[in-house]
């Protein structure tokens, strides 16, 4: 019975709202499971948060190693926690002073603002930023010519690299007119029109493909791992 | 996250290849970190920037403007936020400088929420700044933000006036000289995106430039994630197209240099997409090394494990 | 000392010294400059008598936390103000803004003594913070260590706590507080709020519903019961994506495919271009095939042999040259983050460029 | 790989019913718009009809394209008419003043779904009934099982993380079936598996999922809730938190099943430089290629989608993977004949047969 409840609500979810894209009248539906999905996954950041806690809460009561960061996750969890719910330090908004906590989180000059501009910028932004370096190393590592498919990817890779810069430019920039397609910028180009075109499609209309046996087998109640059924 | 140990002992023994082959991944992160602060540095200390050979797609932006005659229509949509401020609006500045340049009266408008505050520092730090004779109203319009996406796009087809009813002014567009001959999109002979996703580009082409392809003409600047989807279109349906920092270096340095008077240095704020090229340039050819020495490393590892 | 923390000691005093000899020459290392506003608002005249308790409330911590160099000036601000006297019926604040060095060094000149104008301790402190915290999450590139795992345990805790507050703020008053306590948010947060419709409120209600049915995990008893609400996101979900990915992937790529193979390109003076109508030809034939190989590797019940193999094989192909090519054009994107972090290092926190003459050098 | 299953040849299965039943009911729906559509194109003459001279003129518009001097022809022939009939119902919004009750442009979408539905129910049934599948060898499924074992002679853990999009992302639910069967080969081989997740709900759904795979390999006392974490529902400080974990656990083996964004490489990078066996799966095409570079083995798009089922081996799975297959087939043949149509009316471009004939296929894909 535990199973089987919730294969029914997801059944008859699934079919309501697929049905509903068909029906002028319920076109927000969509929308209205978007503004429902967001209000229950804000709801549901409690038992996220309570997560959180415990194992840092663990770690700390275990003296595992690196208990000392558990202290630091936990302390500046809890102060931008507290600093944003109570919206501490925010003046209301000009256009509605009468209204408290109008004012935004965001503003400048504001402690949340401050938390969010000098420590999730820096440190997220950054964290990105690494991906330069690996794009490097990854492409010193994979792009070798084992295979016809290898060759394929790294001739490639290699052509619009050196198509982005003035050195592609210049380098094949002195082909005549006639050969103009061959410059290594519009070969880029080329690329990008035909083959990248060709097999974004595909892979477009197969996952389309995928998405609607993947949700069959939701819908059908065929799959049910998804639900802790393990096989159906 | 150190990778294999490099091992000292036999090192010396071991042929060059095989060397390269096992070399921390660490110093090919320090070879990127110089490539990209090295230029920033130079750049900016020095203040030169590296060169630009326009590619076909940005020639074709700066060809659509400068071949219009003084005096005409152009609608500039800025699809963007400052959240894409980075890649777009060395741009934007560049497109309105050469409007400016070439006294064509352009009509700005907004179809992301945060366009209208992009649009107007862009007028202010352009039109304002450096073509104070130019008169909204007469010569440039900032009609704002519009919510509806594609609907203004398909509601611009049939009447202008009606999906934007004043200008950010609160001027009504009736009242407004410049658009009195302005009924729907097709009366610009030129159409202006800079977009960072959607609404954008696309959905300019799809609604709007398909069914006008003889009357408009269509150039957009994109990010470079959405350059790849673009091409496509070019130049069939967009006759230019300026892809991510590249291709807005590239227009620059055009304008600039169509625009550029002697023993005057071109201001800082023109120059911004050339500035961040440099960096560019360093670590793409890094890039394009990397890839040959690691193949150099294979070819000679086959030959000597073949011999 | 191991030859790894050796190399550390020895990196982190050359910065050091660097650093030092860098803050002698020049203009210093990186300060934050703020101009300070004064901003007055009058309170509606109906909002005076019934917000009057509501604000004193939120009153000492009106002032601008992170200004706090003239938080003896902002302590008395808002409801000091509203509350002093009862006929009072205007709140005001003050309000700092960031300015550029090069505004700072001219109203200095302009005038020595003035105050409106000033450096901002905790901005500059938090400009040094961040160019920290760049420094340690870039060291993660040579190896674990103290300072990666500081950032590392403090971009968690912050960050789980910031998109929290953002999930309440942005969404749960808005929405569910909107649609289900009008009242209460007009009053407090949102004075323009639109009545909500029935529906919404209904909606509202039942994804309130949902919520406490997740969060009756927490109690002892009855978790099974989360269930539910996992189960009516996953099938409506899977309903949604279904008729979303129909529509615009298989559809729409399918019919942009129909395009002939054979194309006849006429230039201005109306004869056909033989060469542009080729490679015209030849790309829409590459695409079209490239297409249905692709496909044809997709196929899950046929064996890759024969002409279905030899068509995958082919497919294979196009995905290779689409992901090299992909990756290429990604390339720069990457890079140009990687340069907005150097010139953060470069130009606000060392000052050793200035690219937008914002120190007028 | 070749399953053939010797299932007692009974009609009306459990699942065959509810399947039938849908179909059924989604069927009746088609023909219930049909006869709308007949009906409606009855009663209202004037808007149908400038509808099909306007649909006429746009055809026409779109030969002359053709051959009009400075129009190339290589132009996409789709949009063209996408657009223009866009602009007609824009320039004419008031022709059905009142909301129907089905939305008729979208009859073709739905045809296409109740088409799909089907191909899968009847692959489902025949499967059900015995029928032998064939399914083709997937390199990366058949690696799972060697990948959790090395993880358990090693010692070490195996990482899955199943995307950093929630519960209302398609990927996040086909990744977490997948977890469903990792855990289980997991449990089976006394492995353990830790799943560092971006979102509350996920944490739940993916504590359910394990938990029942624990369960189903008859070792429920080898999980603990407490592997199963949530970290941030920030992207990179998600991303911040497991590679650095990744660098002080070294896990043998890890599973990228799910959305991914930017993070991807710095994910498949990390494991690699710590030697970890590395399987990714996802349907974003944009981060396809730093998987396929750096990761031993990855699902591409629909392969994604399709693993949990062929990792599954039952038949009414597989029968799933016949269905999809039916519908590629239907979209080459679609293409094919496009193709050939609108190449034929390149050539002879008064062929009103070849013309009709070409409008109908662009309108059976929703043109």
């Amino acid at each position: 019975m535990k199973r089987i409840i919730p294969m029914w609500i997801a059944i008859i979810g699934g079919f309501a709202m697929m049905l509903s894209s068909f029906v002028p009248l319920a076109e927000s539906a969509g929308e209205m499971f978007a503004d429902v999905f967001n209000v229950v996954a804000a709801i549901a950041f409690v038992l996220g948060a309570g997560s959180l806690a415990k194992q840092h809460l663990e770690k700390l009561s275990r003296r595992d190693a690196g208990w000392g960061y558990s202290i630091i996750t936990l302390g500046s969890f809890l102060i931008t926690l507290f600093i944003g719910l109570g919206k501490i330090g925010i003046h209301p908004n000009e256009q509605f002073p009468q209204a408290p906590y109008s004012g935004s989180n965001e503003m400048e000059g504001s402690a949340f603002g401050w938390i969010y501009e000098y420590m999730i910028t820096p440190l997220t932004s950054t964290m990105f930023a690494l991906l330069a370096f690996f794009v490097a190393s990854a492409a010193f590592r994979a792009f070798r010519a084992k295979n016809t498919e290898a060759i394929l990817l790294l001739v490639t890779a290699f052509i619009v690299l050196l198509g982005r810069t003035f050195a592609g430019v210049v380098l094949t920039g002195w082909f005549p007119d006639w050969a103009s397609g061959l410059r290594l910028e519009n070969l880029s180009i080329y690329v990008m029109q035909v083959f990248n075109t060709a097999g974004n499609r595909a892979i477009m209309i197969g996952i389309a493909l995928g998405v609607a046996a993947t949700g069959l087998r939701i819908l059908f109640g065929i799959d049910r791992s998804w639900l802790g059924g393990g096989d159906a | 996250m150190s990778s294999g140990n490099f091992n000292n002992t036999n090192a010396s023994v071991r042929p060059w290849f095989e060397r390269l082959d096992r070399i921390d991944r660490r110093w090919i992160f320090l070879l990127m970190f110089l490539a990209v602060a090295g230029p920033i540095l130079w750049i900016g200390v020095t203040g030169k920037t590296l060169p630009e050979a326009p590619t076909l797609a940005a020639r074709a932006v700066f060809e659509e403007i400068d071949h219009l005659p003084a005096r005409t229509l152009v609608l500039i949509s800025f699809d963007y936020d400052p959240a894409s401020a980075g890649e777009l609006q060395p741009m934007a500045t560049s497109l309105v400088r050469q409007c400016a340049a070439k006294n064509l009266r352009m009509v700005f408008i907004a179809l992301w929420p945060l366009g209208n505050q992009v649009a107007q520092q862009t007028i202010q730090d352009v039109i304002r700044d450096d073509y104070p004779a130019l008169k909204e109203g007469d010569d440039f319009v900032n009609m704002g933000y519009q919510a509806g996406n594609e609907a203004v796009m398909k509601l611009l087809l049939t009447d202008f006036a009606k999906a934007f009813p004043k200008d950010s002014r609160g001027e009504a567009t009736s009242n407004i000289p410049m658009l009195k001959d302005v009924k729907m999109v097709s009366d610009f002979p030129l159409l202006i995106s800079i977009s960072a996703g959607y609404p954008g580009s696309k959905e300019w082409v799809q609604y709007v430039i398909s069914a006008y392809n003889e009357k408009m003409n269509f150039v957009t600047g994109c990010t470079g994630v959405s350059a790849p989807q673009l091409y496509p279109y070019f130049p069939q349906q967009i006759a230019g197209l300026l892809g991510a920092i590249k291709g807005a270096a590239e227009y620059e340095s055009m304008v600039n240099a169509s625009l550029a008077v002697d023993g005057v240095a071109t201001p800082p704020k023109y120059l911004q997409a050339q500035r961040r090229m440099g960096p560019q340039l360093v670590a793409h050819l890094l890039m394009v090394g990397l890839i040959i020495v690691g193949n150099m490393i294979f070819f000679a590892r086959k030959r000597r494990g073949a011999a | 000392m191991t030859r790894q923390s050796k190399t550390w000691l020895v990196l982190g005093a050359v910065f050091v010294a660097l650093l030092v000899a860098r803050g002698m020459i020049g203009q210093g290392l990186g300060r934050v400059y703020v101009k300070r506003t004064d901003v007055t608002v009058k309170l509606p005249e109906a909002a005076v008598n019934n917000a009057a308790g509501a604000p004193s409330a939120l009153a000492s911590g009106s002032t601008n936390a992170s200004t706090t160099t003239a938080a003896t000036q902002a302590m008395e601000t808002p409801a000091a103000a509203s509350t002093a006297s009862s006929s009072a019926t205007t709140i005001s604040w003050q309000e700092w803004k960031q300015v550029t060095p090069l505004e700072f060094n001219a109203a200095q000149k302009a005038n020595p003594a003035q105050t409106e104008i000033t450096l901002s301790w905790p901005r500059t402190i938090g400009l040094w913070l961040a160019a920290f915290f760049t420094l340690a999450i870039f060291s993660f590139l040579y190896a674990d260590n103290p300072f990666y795992k500081i950032a590392e345990s403090l971009v968690v805790g912050v960050s789980a706590a910031y998109w929290g507050v953002i999930g309440f703020w942005d969404t749960l008053v808005p929405k569910m507080f909107g649609a289900l306590t009008p009242g209460l948010v007009k009053s407090l947060v949102q004075p323009s709020l639109v009545a909500p419709e029935k529906l919404q409120q209904i909606s509202m209600i039942f994804a309130l519903i949902l919520g406490v049915m997740m969060l009756w995990r927490l109690l002892p008893r009855g978790g099974w019961i989360s269930a539910w609400p996992l189960a009516f996101i996953v099938g409506v979900t899977a309903g949604l994506k279904i008729v979303s990915h129909v529509e615009s992937d298989l559809m729409a790529q399918a019919a942009a495919t129909m395009k002939p193979l054979f194309v006849s390109v006429t230039d201005a003076s109306g004869a056909t271009n033989m060469w542009d109508s080729w490679w015209a030809s030849v790309a829409n034939v590459l695409l079209v095939a490239g297409v249905i190989c692709c496909l044809a590797y997709f196929f899950f019940s046929v064996e890759h042999k024969g002409v279905v193999g030899g068509a995958a094989r082919v497919g294979i192909w196009y995905l290779m040259i689409t992901f090299g090519a992909s990756f290429g054009f990604t390339v720069m994107g990457r890079i140009a983050l990687l340069a907005a972090r150097v010139e953060f290092l470069f130009d606000d926190w060392l000052w050793l460029i200035d690219p937008n003459h914002f120190r007028g050098l | 790989m070749r399953i053939t299953h010797k299932v007692p040849r009974r009609i009306f299965t459990n699942h065959s019913w509810k399947c039938v039943a849908t179909f059924l009911c989604m069927a009746m729906c088609c023909a219930r718009v049909f006869a709308f559509e007949i009906s409606s194109e009855m009663s209202e003459s004037v808007a149908p009809v400038t509808q099909t001279v306007a649909a006429q003129d746009i055809f026409a518009e779109n030969v002359l394209a053709h051959n009009a001097p400075e129009q190339d022809a290589n132009a996409p022939l789709v949009e063209p008419v996408n657009a223009a009939t866009n602009f007609n119902s824009a320039a004419t919004p008031n022709a059905m003043p009142e909301r129907p009750w089905f939305n008729i442009e979208k009859l073709w979408l739905l045809l296409w779904i109740v088409f799909i539905g089907g191909a899968v129910t009847v692959s489902v049934w025949l499967a059900k009934s015995g029928r032998p599948i064939r399914i083709r060898r997937i390199a990366a499924l058949e690696a799972v099982d060697n990948a959790v074992g090395r993880a358990t002679e090693m010692g070490r853990s195996i990482l899955f993380v199943p995307g950093i999009q929630d519960m209302d992302n398609i990927q996040t639910v086909a990744g977490l079936t997948m977890l469903g069967r990792v855990a289980k080969t997991a449990a089976e081989y006394d492995a353990t598996i830790e799943v560092p997740t971006c979102r509350s709900l996920v944490m739940e759904a993916a504590r359910d999922t394990v938990r029942a795979s624990y369960l189903s390999a008859g070792r429920a006392d080898g999980f603990s809730v407490d592997r199963i974490t949530y970290i941030t529902d920030d992207q990179f400080g998600y991303v911040a938190h497991v590679v650095g974990s990744m660098v002080r656990e070294k896990p043998a083996t890890c599973f990228y099943m799910g959305c991914f964004f930017a993070e991807s490489l710095i994910f498949a990078e990390t494991g690699n430089a710590i030697g970890a066996i590395q399987i990714a799966g996802t349907a974003e095409s944009s981060q396809l290629p730093f998987f396929v570079a750096a990761c031993d083995y990855t699902l591409i798009g629909e392969e994604f989608f399709a693993a949990s089922a062929y990792l599954s081996g039952e038949p009414a799975q597989l029968g799933t993977l016949r269905g999809q297959d039916v519908g590629k087939f239907a979209v080459v043949v679609l293409i094919a004949l496009g193709v050939l149509a609108s190449t034929i009316l390149v050539m002879a471009p008064n062929a009103a047969v070849v013309g009709w004939f070409l409008g109908g296929l662009q309108k059976v894909l929703g043109g």
